[in-house]
This record gives C-alpha cells, structure tokens and sequence, in this order.
C-alpha cells in the first residue's frame, strides 16, 4: 500500500476539497487509466471529468512508479490569463 | 540570455497599471531597444443569465506553473531575438475592471516583440496551471473556461 | 463606432511613461474589456559607423496624416470588434530610450486587440506621412528609412 | 502660368528648404511625370530621389488639374513610428 498525499486544483476542489487528502494506492506501479479509477471509486462526482494527473510535479500518462509519501495533483483544464 | 532558476511570475491581487508605467519607464535606460509589445488581460463583469462575474479568484500549482513559465521563457528567447521579457500573473482575488496578466516584450525591431508577445500570452493561457473562479454575488461562483 | 472628426494623434517630444500607466487605469472602468494589447516604439542608440543616433526629430504632413490615421480607424473598427483604440505619436525631438510610438487596443477578447493593434503599427509605418530624421552628435544627422 | 504653393517634407527639405516655396507651372492640366521634370529642372538635386506629389493634401498620379494658389506637396518615403 502506497500512502501518497493528494491535492486537487480548480474545479476539481469542489468534488474532493482544497486540502491535501490521504490515498491509498495498492500497487507500486500503476497506470493512469487505473489510478483515475481508484479516485471515482472513492470520490464518485470525478466520473466524467476531464482532469490530467501529475506525479511529483510532472505529468505522468501511461504506467508509472509510485512511493509512499509521493504527491499526487489532480488537475482539471486551466483557465489562468 | 537563457536563466538557470524560475522567476516568480505571481502577484496578490491585481496588477497596478502605475507598476505597468513604472516597469516601461525603466527600460528607457535600454537604449537598444526599439519596440515594446504588453499584453494585459482584465477581468470581465460577464453576464452569466442573471449574474455578473465581480471579480475572478485565481489559484495555481505555483512550483508546476513557474517550472512551465521557466521552459516557455527559454524556448522563446531561442525562438525570438528579444532584449527582455516580463510576465507577472494575479492571485488571489481581482475585480471586475482590473488587471490579471502583463506580459511584456522588448526587442530591437518591432516584429520580434510582437511576434514574442503573443506566442507568451498563449502558452500562458495553455500551458500555466492557474484556474480561476468567477465570483457573482452572493457566494455564487462558476469556474472559468478558457476560449480556444 | 465610426468617426466623423479626425482626432489629433500627435504630441510635442517624447511620450510619458506615466501618461501611458494612467491611460491604462483609466480603462479600468469599462468592465466589459478582457485584453488590452498594446505597442509601443522607443528611440534606440543606434550606432552608424563612427556615430550613435542621440535622438530623432520628427516632422509630419500633420493634416495628411491625421486624415490619413481617421482612414485607418474608420477601418479597423469595421474588420475588428474593438472597444477602444489610442494612438499617439511624437513630434519633434525624442531622445533615445524615450518612447515616440504609442498604440492602445482593447477588446472583449485577445485575438481582436492582439491583431487590431499589430495591424494599426504597420499602417501607421506604411502610410502617416512622417518623417524621422536621426541626429548624432556635432549636429550630424541622417533621414530615417523604416525596414519593412 | 499657375503660381503654387510648394512644400517639400522629410529628406528633400536638404533639397528644397523646409518653407513654402512660390512654383510656377505653365499649364493647369499637367502629369505627375510632367511636373517632377520641372521639379527637377529647377532643383536638380532632386533628380533620382522618390518621392510622391500631392495636391491640396491628396495624392496624386497620371494627369491632374492645377490652379493658381493650389498646394503641392513633396513626400519622400514615410518613416514615423
């Protein structure tokens, strides 16, 4: 089990909160698609949104490695200017 | 001209258009430049049916927005012979009527700084990760969509 | 928005960085602005073999240009959804690092003001009968020639 | 004979002066091409420079009707901004 620490940024912080969030994550390695499915599993109002998933400050698609301890930021479309 | 280190692009609140006098005036002392090219973004009283934005809350991944600023400044003073570029970027709260986002390039000759300007004020609006909330009355909100 | 009187553009020397910040606020009053692009032309200190240009005095067919400038917004405002749009240009000495260009356009979106004002820089350039005549130290001096 | 007034802007003032100068032209029907010889016939410096011609603030090419008083302007290529 992989205890990483989660946030959330704009839209996205209405469905799970501005804070950092606990997730658990039972394997070390993981792929994007199921790392989604974990976080509808557990915060079902994600289902149909459009979001991107960094890792330690990086975009991460595809299969990926995961520590304890890792931040995970869930990112919807950005509307900054 | 490439930097090692990200510069901080954010303000609290909104930008001041005095600062914005104030930063042109001090490039009179470069006297090889020949064109300065702003873009200002200011916050829009939108009507949303009923409502009317009074002010956008912006909020960002700070460390992942400085790191993409930091590749897009690079890629563009490969890109384009500019002598300087600024950007500075809001947080927090601006009302309607106020000044969000100053990008500002300077260059000998004129196309450069425009050409420059604008691709910056586009990868901004793609590439930062900043989100902003539309604030109406009454702790009513909706969350910005960027126009293509 | 078309215009029936052609407005003055020009002014005496240089254009104030000041007058420019102040220019920008007060446009913090039309809520429905979300861009401003701006341009801006700065004298720079060129070298010419042995010399460097100190300034450039401008002269201008005042009455042509003027005319020749209600064209260009009368047109502008029909190809652009513009909400407003400034233009000032000096007349007479401006030295180098002072600003001799300065022009403001504002719209709804980016897009309109981005390329409504790059497109009044190159009329401007191409077709205000004005004249820069770039002195050097000792009272040398040389006619500007605008590249393309 | 018609008695204008001429004026000439940025690099041809080394040629002409910068005041309004008296011009005489001999005919009120006259070419731009007929005017720039006389032009040049009485400033020969002007020979080989580009310029445009207006009258009475508009420009002008191929053939063009002139009176007395009318003003003629000399323009060499524009460089504001």
């Amino acid at each position: 089990m992989m205890e990483v620490r989660l946030m959330s940024y704009g839209a996205l912080t209405d469905i799970t909160g501005s804070g950092v969030l606990e997730f658990s994550i039972p394997q070390s390695v993981i792929s994007a698609a199921e790392l989604m499915s974990l976080l509808i599993e557990r915060y079902p109002a994600l289902e149909g949104k459009t979001f991107r998933i960094a890792l330690n400050e990086r975009f991460v698609t595809g299969e990926f490695e995961v520590g304890s301890g890792d931040h995970v930021a869930l990112m919807p479309p950005f509307s900054g200017g | 001209m490439l930097e090692k280190k990200p510069k901080n692009i954010f303000v609290d609140g909104p930008i001041s258009p005095v600062k914005i006098g104030e930063d042109i005036a001090h490039h009179q002392k470069k006297t090889n430049i020949g064109a300065h090219s702003i873009f200002m973004g200011q916050v829009r009283a939108d009507a949303v049916e009923e409502a009317t934005v009074m002010a956008i809350e912006y909020t960002a991944h700070q460390e992942m927005a400085l790191a993409a600023m930091h590749e897009i400044r690079e890629a563009i003073f490969v890109k384009y012979p500019l002598t300087c570029l600024h950007i500075t970027h809001s947080l927090g709260v601006v009302k309607a009527g106020e000044i969000c986002l100053f990008v500002f390039a300077s260059a000998v000759h004129r196309k450069e700084a425009i050409d420059a300007c604008e691709e910056v004020v586009e990868r901004i609006k793609k590439e930062l990760p900043i989100w902003g909330k539309e604030i109406f009355a009454d702790d009513e909100y909706q969350w910005k969509g960027n126009r293509g």
